[in-house]
């Protein structure tokens, strides 16, 4: 018996939990040349903005113990030319699609989202109101529970298919920010994005970004990510992506066990760039092995002492 | 762009070269022969505390052996970790990445122009031309160091048949100074040939030779080198700013660049 | 010329900037049987509260990537069994003595403190407001501006000497913490304690601690202490003490050039118990190379863009 | 407690013995002879992605090459690549650590019981007692292990002349069943005897141990294990419960306990 990887997310099916994450997977080319987009869940595509952005100057990243810091300033090739030049090239490739929306005005995130509707490559919108690379309050949005609510109320007013949060780690209570999400309408709560952090170089002074501070990812945050969806998940009903530190079907089993009904893998990406054909493989073999019929088993069953 | 395959691989030769230079011959890798001089490979040495990979050039490949070469000089992390490896040794790389060079015409001479480690992909361009049939007369190797210690693989350069000229700062090896002086003199005195050149090395070194591509109106290329965190792409972090605006990612639109394609 | 490590905090002078954190090196005598005491410019100590406390159960600490999780639980002597049996070993070690204490309530902190008070060897206390691992709400203290302003006053009231608040990372902003236990009448402000976190045994789907959550630390976290040295420093007015992740001289030159005036080592110590031993002398050697004659022309030099 | 050392050292001899198991001798090192039965040294392999040091205990000590011996079974990411160590590689060590096992009166009958890779402090204590002059037939050394592959060392252990008795689970060497079995046999028999357990295995085995001593009233030690993030006592991460209420650490009150002190 082949354990059964497949999960439903707000009525959407998906044929196994692994997402690539936001920002770390371009809109799907690359990734392709070195694994087919089939074997993934859903690609989730960079932040994509109302206009292009080049990003902010380099360097952009800093390696850090088990990590790496990023201020790559949301480039992207804004909405019309992803919808134009970006999205055909997703339609075939057996994989679903989120797109990941970034704005600094509410109304950026709607008119963004409201291009996306008659898109039908594209499955669910994932909202970033938790990027701490763009000076115009990108962060604010997931920082304010109010603000929170309004942005996806907001979007929702646009956009039909399901909205998927992704929330911010760099918060006194990721609840609470949760919640406001549950209310404003999101059908899906991601976490976490990255976690605010900087370097310095010794020889120059000068700090490793020319943003001056970035966010963190990788391996090093992954018990941060853990502890916030299990938080989220003992606090809200909706379903949960875990996000944070993914490099192995262990991790995606911990996540799970928290909470967690999919994931997304990042940073482990740059380091193994077919490492999702390998997590994937690696859970159906766990799953075997605990005689689990499906992934969904896994969900939220962490036995707390 | 062709696919780029990640996989474990061996170490079947290392050799000390001068100085802290080393040069790794990896193999057994499939599809040999779709690397292509100034392609690159993204290497990484197993359970070490150094996360990311490093980008090497492609110095040879040995398609016999379904093997390839590449040179590295110790400088920090990764690198000293390298300088371990032993015979049978597993790595794991993904390759081959990037954009390689466009060949000249068999009528243009070309001006390799090589600095550090910068030298074996120009080697490697040299030695493929050689095997597609190009005059060796029409290639003239500059190659410039600190010292004679950084003149790496002489005598294999010199069996090319290529005329080769060494610079050094030190005067230690061949003629002294900066490797950007002879060419430029070279350049002055072959006006009226029709001209290409190569360019890999210190950033010093590529914003000289770009200039004389401009100032004297010669086309030609140059590999960069940028921090890679993922060398295929996807994660932005390699970006070179373009002369026309906006930015380009050396692994993927690179690491080769046209002259005045890049603000350097 | 050996350039000069001293540095000056709150009137009191230390050999060097290197501290040891607390809950990292006992009450001294365990490290001293590696290196001198006199090697570091303070040994702080494991946070000190009114009554002994044995601890969680086992398992209390999980190795993450570049980090640990650990929930030790506060496990102590007690005040009384600490200034009888522990302080007098650290009395004639040529080394400065900061004592860190914890509590429960406002007034478990201000009765350890008035005890503190007679100690001559005790140079400096400082309050972990912000240990995430007691359920009585050690986190809530630190956590919350109004709560951290009134434990630091209220102390004040019973403690003459320098007082060292010591801030959590896991707040949305804090600055605005930093401010409040300055307002409080804080000398000095250490920063960071660790990040809480969570991990799973996927064998036995338990938590990796029994207190089910801990607080990760080493070079995992580092870049977020920094971050967080960073924006304090450009906020308040009173030392910083930095701490995170610090393994060598160039991290502590890291923290320098973001505003710390000494800094902590914390898990190093498990990896390599004589690093500070290490960190003084490549701390110099640094200087020496920059042809700086003192560490203090280190501080918030760093040259942003 | 003696001072410890923090220091880098070379693989002089590795040996695979039998399975996953591996003997490793280090050195050169400084106050060898402060080296006891009991005590463990904290390892660490450099440049690894293992970030913490791993517990051994010293399996024997070689003074005139101011070396000492541990003995380890590959199980996770330390073991497996301290199995691929070469002789003359560096490996880091802080040692001794620990409280070593206090030696019998010459007039008792030692019983060591020894299990997996609790087998090396026991062999170290079993060779420095002959050292110093006890009679190896006052040595009863039971070994239990699954199957014959996990019972190391053999003739090492009979040259000491000490009485040797294997137990396996799958009777493959020895006898078959599980190591307590005729422990309690031969307590029973030998009950006029002044008895000493000595132990150190698996949990299961330590608390048979335990429960024997304490139900035939036979003095003795355990040594444990427990994950200890820095070995020396300053992080309390290594506890176990005490009889007598309250934890001990593993690394600074221990490893070596009295029978009946710890709660297991
Ligand atoms: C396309 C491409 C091709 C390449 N080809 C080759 C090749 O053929 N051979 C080769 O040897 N290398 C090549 N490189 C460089 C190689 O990828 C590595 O960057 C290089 O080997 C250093 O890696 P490392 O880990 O040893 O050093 P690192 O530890 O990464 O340090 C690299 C250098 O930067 C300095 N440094 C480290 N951290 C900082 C910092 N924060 N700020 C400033 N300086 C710092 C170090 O002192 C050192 O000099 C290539 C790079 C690219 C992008
Ligand atoms: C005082 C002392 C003395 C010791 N002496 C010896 C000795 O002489 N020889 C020797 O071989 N060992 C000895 N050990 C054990 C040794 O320190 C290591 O713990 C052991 O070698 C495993 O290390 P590792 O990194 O290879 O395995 P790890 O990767 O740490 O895994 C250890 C084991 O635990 C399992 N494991 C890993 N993670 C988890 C988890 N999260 N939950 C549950 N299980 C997990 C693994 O599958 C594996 O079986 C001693 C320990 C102590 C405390
Ligand atoms: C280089 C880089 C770029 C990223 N860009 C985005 C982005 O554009 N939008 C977004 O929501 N998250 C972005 N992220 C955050 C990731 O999607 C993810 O939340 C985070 O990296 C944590 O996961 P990881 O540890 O697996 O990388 C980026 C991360 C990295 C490393
Ligand atoms: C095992 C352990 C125990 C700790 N106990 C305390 C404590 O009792 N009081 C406190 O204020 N901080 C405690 N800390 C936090 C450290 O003092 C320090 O703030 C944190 O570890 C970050 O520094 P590091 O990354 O250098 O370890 C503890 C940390 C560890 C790892
Ligand atoms: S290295 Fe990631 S885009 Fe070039
Ligand atoms: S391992 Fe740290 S106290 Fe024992």
């Amino acid at each position: 018996m082949t354990p059964d990887l497949k999960v439903t997310i707000a009525g959407v099916e998906f044929a196994n939990p692994i997402m690539t994450a936001s920002g770390c997977c371009g809109y799907g080319e690359e990734l392709h040349r070195v694994f087919p987009l089939k074997t993934l869940g859903a690609l989730v595509t960079k932040s994509i903005t109302l206009h292009p952005r080049s990003g902010h100057p380099v360097p952009r990243t800093a390696e850090t113990a088990s990590g790496m810091l990023n201020a790559i300033g949301l480039a992207n090739v804004g909405v019309d030319a992803f919808i134009k030049d970006k999205l055909p090239f997703l339609e075939d490739k057996q994989t679903r699609v989120i797109v990941n929306v970034a704005g600094s005005k509410i109304q950026e995130y709607v008119d963004v989202c409201a291009r996306l509707e008659d898109c039908p490559p594209v499955d669910m919108v994932e909202l970033n109101i938790s990027c701490p690379n763009v000076d115009e309050g990108g962060m604010e949005f997931g920082s304010n529970a109010a603000l929170t609510e309004k942005t996806i109320a907001s979007v929702k007013k646009v956009f039909t298919k399901p909205l998927i949060a992704k929330l911010s780690p760099n918060v006194t209570d990721i609840v609470e920010i949760a919640r406001a999400a549950e209310q404003g309408g999101a059908e899906v709560l991601s976490l976490i994005n990255s976690v605010v952090g900087a370097a310095i170089d010794i020889n120059t002074w000068q700090p490793k970004l020319t943003n001056n501070k970035g966010g963190l990812t990788g391996p090093a945050i992954k018990p941060i990510a853990l502890a916030k969806v299990d938080a989220v998940y003992n606090a809200c009903t909706v379903p949960i992506i875990g996000i944070g530190g993914i490099t192995c079907a262990a991790d995606v089993v911990e996540f799970m066990l928290c909470g967690a009904t999919a994931v997304q893998v990042g940073t482990a990406l740059f380091i193994e760039p077919d490492v999702p054909v390998k997590i994937v493989k690696d859970l159906k073999t766990y799953l075997k092995q605990k005689g689990l019929a499906s992934v969904a088993n896994l969900r939220g069953k962490v036995r707390k002492y | 762009m062709t696919k780029s395959t990640c996989r474990d691989t061996f170490v079947i030769h290392k050799k000390k070269l001068q100085n802290d230079y080393y040069s790794l011959v990896l193999g057994p890798l499939r599809k040999i022969n779709h690397c292509q001089p100034g392609h690159f490979i993204h290497l990484q040495v197993p359970h070490t505390d150094v996360m990311f990979r490093r980008a090497f050039s492609i110095a040879s490949i040995f398609p016999e052996q379904n093997a390839l070469e590449i040179i590295f000089k110790v400088v920090g992390r990764m690198t000293r970790q390298m300088s371990t490896l032993k015979t049978g040794d597993t790595v794991n790389i993904l390759y081959p990445l990037g954009k390689s060079f466009t060949l000249p015409r068999k009528s243009e001479t070309s001006i390799m122009v090589a600095g550090g480690v910068g030298f074996p992909p120009l080697m490697f361009l040299t030695e493929h031309m050689m095997k597609r049939g190009y005059d060796p007369k029409t290639i003239h190797f500059f190659y410039g160091g600190r010292t004679s210690a950084d003149i790496l693989c002489r005598s294999r350069l010199k069996r090319t048949g290529v005329l080769f000229h060494p610079v050094t700062e030190d005067g230690s090896f061949g003629r002294q100074g900066l490797v950007t002086e002879p060419i430029e003199e070279f350049i002055k005195f072959r006006k009226k040939d029709k001209l290409r050149l190569y360019a890999c090395g210190p950033e010093g070194m590529l914003k000289a030779a770009n200039n004389l591509g401009l100032q004297y109106h010669i086309p030609g290329q140059l590999s960069l080198e940028a921090p890679m965190p993922c060398g295929i792409g996807v994660c932005l972090g390699c970006v070179v700013p373009l002369t026309a605006g906006g930015y380009a990612r050396v692994c993927a639109e690179g690491p080769v660049f046209e002259v005045g394609e890049v603000v350097l």
